[in-house]
């Protein structure tokens, strides 16, 4: 499809750009920074609005994008994200300051690069949107002005990134080298022959280092806890939930397509760093004190999870992921918006600013603890549905060793996220009450609330949807 | 005109009576005593045409299912056959004549009610076990009146004693129901049904058909139904919980722990003579144990100076006797004596519980020559005493005369000899008591007895005319009726009477009497030579036969003990199976507890530690230098390829 | 089909929840009597199902059926039978009782009444869907969402170590529901076509090697439920932490979910493995009786007692199950029943006594009978219940489970009984030194069991006692179930 | 005079391990950055390689080493930028100075 064909099918997109570019332009001139978060958000509504499902899956631009129902739900898994981000930085003091305007539009880049990543077809194509992607989490990593620990998390990230990304590339050159094409499919294709197959799992392993970054797999998963903790907590919630669903959609992307023809190793292998990762990511925020890092590691954890979809490379272990980063988007968000919500009320990032706070705020605490218990997965919650998923595509493909490991980490989870159950309802209130929280969080709060709850007591609505 | 039906009031009235005095006795009051009286007493005049007409060679039963085992249908009904008969018959009368007794024992009491609440619950017990026809209603009621006893022993529960000896009655006599328990449950896997009656048919074509149907098991069955029999008739090994159990109210001692309840276990071996008859290598067993009891609870009898644990030896005694003389198959010999023990053994205690009434002491030392002050009191008691040595012509004689008489003609001498040396001791032991305290000068001026008042005596009279009567349907003047009456149960050997066993036997009570006599009104001085010289033996009795001592000893100094004790062995065994019970197994669980909570606990908790480990190395990775981190993606990277080209 | 009982049943609670949600904090008289209402409703709901149920139907009864998660052929399927409803029953008769026993003994802390009757009522929520549900997935959820306010209830309105003691509960339970759950997801694909349908499943024969595992899988879950030993170190904790109406439901109801599952789930979907195993449950039951009892005699703190016994009764249970015979799984059911009411009862009792004393050391007390003497004829009541005093139900169905483990093996069955000794000695020590002896001049100013109190006992005294004499009343609606379970696991009905 | 590819992707190789070499043991970021340029470059090397020898339109390859200069451009701006912040607030650019987030 050439690109004027293209172009009709990329009105968001292009919605977000222009969108992008006004806001910048915008913020120059206006004093009221709300008009420009007004607008950012009009932006984001409008792009929601042109987004239309394919009919069948469209090659657009050359094929540089491929746009199907998989891209497609991830087009809208990064719009809802980027909006519920935003909605959260409105009520975030910290980046009340003459950039704020910048910091919208740098979400709408954001908006716009996620999608790319979504769509990304190409090697070429993919390296620059993950780039793309890459650039701008640095830039909004460091936002924070005269931040000490904003400008270390952000030269750290940008390090670590830029090397996994160099290993990455190197890693195409090779996939390039020994199939002569950039286009995932050729790539697939040549990889079926087996003089290919040595240098086939190099170059698979590359990518995994460059993509396992963004999803924040072991063990290229060091940056995530000093960055999570640095980073403006929007910022970070943010972090935790779009860049690293967008990984997992084009790792599945490059795995299905391009490496699926080497069989059973790469299964192998993402077995053994699902494992890793979810033990890792568990064991370690045991003893976390921070919110932010304990999310962090938790989200680490719950990569582990996902990637239990990833490893077995079926129907249903797309459809787990699918399923598990919904879950998780509304969780994580919920659970960070309320993390937002008492940083703003306390001052303080630390686990003990939990304690007592269900007398403290009692709505706001059983908020906390619907999300800490959807994390955990328990039942009829969101989260629940998606580890559910994941269980069955890992017994399904009979990775029955990985569901076990999984069972007994779920179990150490459950132990970590009760910990912060606890301090809310079981030690005595230490702290300020709550008046009443900002609408923006008020807003996020509840939708993220109906959706955990909905899609926990009636998943088949949102399973309709995500997998037609 | 009563049916034979109405028979299942006779447990049914006391039962309401409790239930009634349970609930309501605090308004009750001492009114709770007519009540329990009353429902008992009509319950008698229930029972009484009814086991009337089964003397007249009836039988009735009934039953309705209750429960389904499986496929089979487990009935619980009525029967009303021989043997139920005469017990239901002597329950009745002696049971109410005790209540009526009790009603002036107790009076004043603050927990009156409950007593009666209690008793007549035990009334209901025993009654329903009199007429059960099956193992398992039989076992109920016999649990039910497990409860009952450890609730009237501990009656004065304030008594850190009462309180004890309750716990340990009921603890002792559990072991031997588990073993009953079991037991009937090997039965029925054994032939299938729990019904008294089916079973003696069962038994009986057995025994034509010349071999049991599965021996083995049934004499599993057998031996450990009478393990039954040992803990609730405290036979040897586990009696020590008897003498104990004197620290309840002495009517309870003389309805429950001499008269019915007790019996109850002689009973229930009467119930399956059919199986015991049938299998090998029981029956012995049980003449052993039964005289083993006989002789070693009338020799502890001999030093004892409590009234009541007098009579308490001397009714585990008497129960050693009947539990030979089945094991001798006296079926007959051995009901009647059950029969006719109740009489004057309620009929002693009542009598002995008057004494303490009167004086407010037990100890026989402290009393004397009370004949004068308390003279109903100890004609009664005397008439019971000559009955229990066996002083023709009074009921003990003849049933006591029975069961020499089946040791004797069925060739077990030693049996014979060792019940006639039993039988010298008997009397001795209750004339020693009598002539210390009825006769003589009273020792201790502080005592201002009087005797009784008339509704404690009247039942005395009314006993002691039973004890001397009762024992005539089984005498020559009546030519034996009642074991021609119980051949109608099961067939077992019947012996032709003996004028050598008769005389032997009035020899030794007369010898005892006499030598008792001698020695307690004249030379007193001998008794405490004779202990002087065999002052092993006395010891030996008076302690009774360290049975209780055994346990603290092994405890305070466990070794000490080991080669002291004629019974040592066997005493050990006592110790570990039953005194010793609770605290041993206090060690052991204390020991268990620990493993709970260092071994399974710690298992768990080694999980956690283990992870809580890992954490803190894990944790340390995270060292803030983002080389390291690269560091370590280098090394994963290597460590996937090694990998990688490997599983290719 | 045309009434929706069950599901009324199951979500009344729900709505009352949602009634507490909505009042105001500071109203606490109308949240005790909302939940207290909701409770009583539910009590009549059951019964008129009681009413509507037939107990001589061996099948499934009072089907309730809807698609729920089509994508996974997960419907909502709701129904009874013989082995499920007088688990319902005491379900609904545990939780009236235990919400009785809120308002008079509970402590709430200032203010926190809402957030008990909404925790306790939606507990009662889990319980009701646990026991009604047909569909495995909906099981697992409702026995998931069991856990939650369980641990909330524990953790908030314990005793001194309950934070420990609400998470060790929640943790090892979670534990074995995960291998649960990895079970259920065995199983579902493993049927073809694919569902989770208890009605479906038990026609579809399984490959002896898969039943085994799944079968290990279930049974870890269970185990850890009931609790059997070695996993059952949760269970004391958590009884002696939690307040005494949740003691009485954690004991009452929660532990027969595990037994309940056994007989419900794993037996019908691996008749061959349950027979394989046979054996090592046996083994385990007898170790578990004996072991609580001994256990049981060396604690000095009252509610760690009665807690130990549980374990050991609870063996009863599972010696019932795994002598695998028509009497065996009789008195297994009975002794569900029968526990609940018993234990349920002892555990009121110390609650009655810890709030009077604040303290439940045993060797503390002495000579109570005295002092409180209705309270000291209904706790001795229970502990003769509890010891299988035959007239109380306890001994029937310790008879019937004995009777069937006899048939399986004699061995195992003699062991069984140290433990009814071990349980005399156990309660009857406890009665010498609580109510018997010298009074302790502490405690001369304790005042007897009131009359609200008595009122909470009398139910299940009354059903201790009928049950009791004449257990027919109970056993009549489980038989043909059972029976026909027993055809599953191929063997005759003996 | 034609060079073989072998040759020329063990020079990547070595390019690329120097560079990662670089990244681990340079304290200075600025060296860190300019040794992640090494490694992007001999990734580059070896996509104008493939690009000549394998590929079934040799142009692609090309492009995208176009593409990785501009992107390694951007990478650098963006870095240094950071490092500009961070020695605002910092005072340093060495990475062993920058460890306030850890554990």
């Amino acid at each position: 499809m050439n690109t004027v064909e293209s172009l009709k099918y990329f009105i968001p997109e292009l919605i977000l750009l222009v969108g992008a570019f006004f806001v910048f332009t915008i913020d120059f001139f206006v004093k009221n920074k709300r008009i420009v978060s007004g607008l950012t958000l009009l932006t984001l509504t409008l792009s929601l609005c042109f987004v239309k499902q394919p009919e069948t899956a469209l090659p657009l631009f050359y094929d540089f994008f491929h746009l199907d129902n998989f891209a497609h739900f991830f087009r809208y898994f990064a719009l809802i994200a980027v909006f519920i981000t935003l909605l959260l930085s409105y009520s975030y003091t910290p980046i009340r300051n003459q950039y704020e305007g910048e910091f919208y539009g740098l979400f709408l880049f954001m908006a716009f690069a996620l999608i790319l990543v979504a769509t990304a077809n190409n090697l070429l194509m993919i390296f620059l949107s993950v780039e793309f992607l890459s650039l701008l989490s640095y830039l909004l990593v460091g936002f924070l002005k005269n931040d000490r620990k904003a400008k270390e998390a952000a030269i750290k990230y940008l390090l670590f990134g830029s090397v996994c990304s160099a290993i990455m590339l190197y890693g195409m050159s090779l996939a390039y080298g020994a199939s002569g094409s950039l286009e995932l499919s050729t790539i697939g294709n040549t990889f079926f022959f087996a003089p290919f197959k040595p240098l086939a799992l190099v170059a698979m392993l590359f990518f995994l280092v460059g993509l396992g970054f963004k999803i924040s797999m072991a063990p290229f998963h060091m940056w995530a806890p000093d960055v999570y903790e640095g980073a403006p907590t929007p910022v970070t919630a943010f972090l935790s939930v779009a860049p690293k669903a967008l990984g997992f959609a084009i790792l599945f992307r490059i795995m299905a397509v391009g490496f699926l023809s080497l069989g059973r190793p790469p299964s192998l292998i993402l077995t053994a760093l699902s494992m890793l990762t979810m033990t890792l990511g568990n064991i370690t925020a045991i003893s976390q004190n921070n919110m932010k890092r304990f999310l962090a590691y938790s989200s680490i954890a719950q990569a582990g999870y996902i990637l239990m979809g990833l490893a077995v490379l079926s129907k249903l272990g797309k459809e787990s992921i699918l399923i598990y980063l919904l879950a998780y988007l509304f969780t994580n968000l919920g659970a960070f918006a309320v993390a937002i919500l008492v940083e703003e009320k306390t001052g303080n990032e630390d686990l003990a600013a939990f304690s007592g706070l269900s007398q403290r705020s009692p709505v706001t605490a059983a908020m906390m603890a619907v999300f800490l218990l959807s994390l955990a997965g328990i039942p009829p919650l969101a989260g629940f549905i998606g580890k559910y998923y994941v269980f069955a595509a890992a017994l399904q493909a009979k990775f029955i060793m990985l569901a076990v490991i999984a069972a007994i980490n779920s179990v150490v989870a459950a132990y970590y996220y009760f910990r912060i159950v606890r301090l809310m309802y079981l030690t005595p209130a230490s702290g300020p009450v709550f008046s009443a929280a900002p609408k923006s969080i008020t807003v996020v709060l509840c939708l993220t609330l109906v959706v955990v709850l909905a899609m926990g007591i009636f998943p088949s609505f949102f399973l309709d949807r995500i997998l037609s | 005109m009563v049916t034979s039906d109405q028979i299942i009031l006779v447990p049914l009235l006391p039962f309401i009576a409790f239930a009634v005095n349970l609930l309501a006795g605090r308004w009750l009051k001492h009114r709770a005593a007519w009540l329990s009286v009353a429902a008992s007493t009509i319950a008698c005049f229930i029972a009484i045409p009814v086991c009337w007409a089964v003397f007249q060679g009836n039988h009735f039963a009934n039953q309705g299912t209750w429960l389904m085992l499986g496929q089979t249908p487990l009935k619980f009904g009525y029967v009303m056959d021989p043997l139920s008969s005469s017990l239901l018959f002597m329950v009745t009368i002696v049971g109410t004549l005790i209540q009526i007794y009790a009603m002036g024992y107790m009076h004043g009491d603050p927990r009156y009610s409950r007593f009666f609440a209690y008793v007549s619950l035990f009334m209901s017990a025993m009654l329903t076990l009199s007429i059960s026809d099956n193992y398992l209603l039989f076992f109920m009621s016999w649990e039910i009146m497990g409860l009952c006893s450890y609730l009237l022993i501990g009656f004065y529960f304030e008594k850190d004693s009462a309180a004890k000896a309750g716990f340990k009655a009921f603890l002792t006599t559990r072991v031997g129901d588990v073993g009953f328990l079991i037991g009937f449950l090997t039965l029925f896997s054994a032939i299938g049904t729990l019904n008294f009656s089916e079973m003696n048919a069962l038994m009986a074509n057995a025994h034509h058909a010349g071999a049991p149907l599965h021996a083995g098991l049934l004499s599993l069955a057998a031996l450990l139904i009478f393990c039954g029999t040992i803990g609730k008739s405290a036979q040897f090994p586990l009696h020590v919980w008897l003498p104990d159990a004197m620290e309840g109210p002495t009517p309870v001692s003389a309805l429950i722990h001499a008269a019915t309840m007790v019996a109850a276990g002689v009973f229930l071996v009467a119930r399956s003579f059919s199986l015991f008859m049938i299998v090998p290598n029981v029956l012995p067993v049980v003449t052993v144990i039964g005289t083993i009891t006989a002789f070693m609870a009338a020799f502890i009898a001999l030093t004892q100076t409590d009234i009541k644990r007098i009579l308490a030896y001397s009714t585990i005694s008497q129960l050693g006797y009947m539990v030979t003389a089945l094991g001798l198959s006296g079926l007959g010999a051995g009901t009647f004596h059950l029969i006719t023990h109740a009489f004057f053994k309620a009929l002693l205690f009542m009598a002995a519980g008057s004494v303490i009434h009167g004086t407010h002491v037990q100890d026989i030392r402290e009393m004397g020559g009370l004949f004068k002050k308390m003279p109903h009191t100890a004609t009664t008691f005397i008439i019971a005493s000559l009955a229990l040595a066996g002083i023709p012509p009074l009921s003990g004689f003849w049933s006591k005369d029975e069961i020499l008489l089946s040791a004797f003609a069925s060739g077990h001498k030693i049996v014979f000899m060792i019940l006639l040396l039993t039988a010298f001791m008997t009397a001795f032991y209750m004339f020693r008591l009598i002539f210390l305290t009825f006769f003589g000068q009273p020792r201790n001026l502080k005592v201002h007895a009087h005797e009784s008042p008339a509704v404690m005596t009247a039942p005395l009279w009314a006993l002691a005319f039973g004890s001397i009567v009762i024992g005539f349907p089984g005498s020559p003047f009546m030519h034996h009726w009642f074991q021609k009456f119980m051949a109608h149960m099961v067939h077992h050997p019947e012996y032709e009477p003996s004028a050598f066993v008769m005389a032997c036997s009035v020899a030794a009570a007369v010898c005892g009497i006499s030598l008792a006599g001698v020695i307690y009104l004249k030379k007193i001085r001998w008794a405490q030579k004779t202990a002087e010289t065999f002052s092993f033996l006395y010891r030996l009795s008076l302690n009774k036969c360290y049975f209780d001592e055994l346990y603290s000893r092994c405890i305070v100094k466990p070794f000490q003990s080991l080669g002291r004790f004629l019974f040592g062995f066997d005493a050990r065994i006592v110790d570990g199976a039953v005194n010793g019970t609770g605290h041993a197994t206090l060690f052991i669980s204390a020991v268990k507890g620990w493993i709970d909570k260092y071994i399974v606990d710690g298992l768990v908790n080694f999980t956690g530690t283990l992870t809580h480990f890992l954490n803190s190395i894990v944790k340390r990775l995270q060292t803030g230098f983002v080389q390291n981190y690269l560091l370590i993606v280098f090394i994963g990277i290597l460590v996937f390829l090694v990998w990688e080209l490997k599983i290719i | 089909m045309s009434s929706h009982i069950l599901s009324w049943i199951i979500f009344a609670p729900l709505i009352g929840a949602a009634a507490v949600l909505l009042m105001p904090k500071s109203k606490t008289s109308w949240i005790r009597w909302c939940a207290l209402l909701t409770t009583l409703i539910v009590f009549g709901l059951t019964c008129y199902a009681l009413s509507m149920f037939q107990g001589s139907r061996a099948g499934f009864q009072m089907l309730e059926k809807a698609a729920w998660i089509p994508q996974f052929n997960v419907q909502y399927l709701v129904g009874t039978d013989g082995i499920s409803f007088p688990m319902v029953f005491l379900t609904a008769l545990i939780s009236l009782l235990a919400c009785m026993g809120s308002l008079a003994h509970i402590r709430v802390k200032e203010g926190r009444e809402k957030e008990y009757y909404f925790l306790f009522l939606l507990l009662e929520t889990g319980m009701m869907g646990t026991f009604l549900a047909l569909d495995l997935f909906l099981f697992y959820i409702f026995w998931e969402v069991v856990l939650v306010p369980m641990y909330f209830l524990i953790g908030i309105w314990g005793g001194p170590r309950r934070e420990y003691a609400a998470i060790k509960f929640f943790l090892y339970t979670l534990a074995g529901s995960l291998f649960m759950l990895l079970g259920i997801l065995a199983v579902y694909f493993a049927a073809s076509p694919h569902t989770f349908s208890m009605i479906d499943l038990v026609k579809m024969p399984r490959d002896f090697f898969f039943q085994k595992i799944v079968f290990l899988a279930f049974f870890l879950g269970f185990a850890i439920k009931v609790p059997i030993f070695p996993f059952h170190t949760w269970l004391p904790d958590a009884h002696v932490e939690a307040p005494t109406p949740i003691s009485v439901i954690l004991a009452g109801v929660l532990l027969k979910m595990g037994t309940y599952g056994f007989l419900r789930f794993s037996y019908p979907l691996f008749p061959e493995a349950a027979v394989w195993f046979q054996p090592a449950m046996g083994v385990l039951a007898v170790i578990g009786i004996v072991y609580g009892g001994f256990v049981a005699l060396a604690q000095t703190d009252f509610k760690k007692m009665v807690a130990y016994s549980s374990v050991s009764h609870m063996g009863f249970v599972l010696l019932g199950l795994a002598a695998m015979n028509a009497n065996g799984f009789r008195g297994a059911l009975l002794q569900m029943f029968n526990h609940g009411t018993i234990t349920g009862g002892l555990f009121l009792l110390v609650g009655v006594l810890y709030d009077r004393a604040h303290t439940r050391d045993l060797n503390d007390f002495g000579g109570l009978g005295a002092k409180m003497p209705g309270y000291a004829g209904i706790l001795t009541f229970f502990s003769l219940a509890s010891l299988g005093l035959p007239g109380l139900s306890g001994f029937i169905s310790e008879f019937l489970t004995l009777l069937g483990s006899y048939q399986y093996s004699k061995v195992m069955t003699a062991t069984a009984t140290i433990g009814i000794i071990l349980a005399a000695a156990y309660l009857l020590y406890m009665i010498q030194r609580v109510l018997l002896g010298q009074l302790n001049p502490k405690w001369t100013g304790l005042t007897d069991i009131n009359w609200q109190e008595v009122i909470t006992l009398a139910p299940l005294m009354v059903f201790i006692l009928a049950l009791g004499i004449y257990p027919n009343l109970i056993l009549d609606y489980m038989i043909p179930t059972l029976d026909g379970l027993l055809k599953i696991l191929g063997g005759a009905v003996r | 005079m034609i060079i073989p590819l072998a040759h020329i992707l063990i020079f990547s190789l070595l390019l690329f391990a120097t560079g990662l070499y670089g990244v681990l043991v340079r304290r200075n970021i600025i060296g860190i950055l300019i040794s992640i340029e090494l490694m992007l470059n001999a990734a580059n090397i070896n996509l104008i390689a493939f690009s000549k020898s394998t590929s079934l339109s040799p142009e692609t390859g090309q492009i995208f080493a176009i593409f990785v200069l501009a992107i390694a451009a951007t990478t650098a701006a963006v870095g240094l930028a950071i490092v500009l912040a961070l020695y605002r607030v910092r005072k340093t650019v060495y990475t062993d100075e920058v460890h306030l987030l850890k554990w």
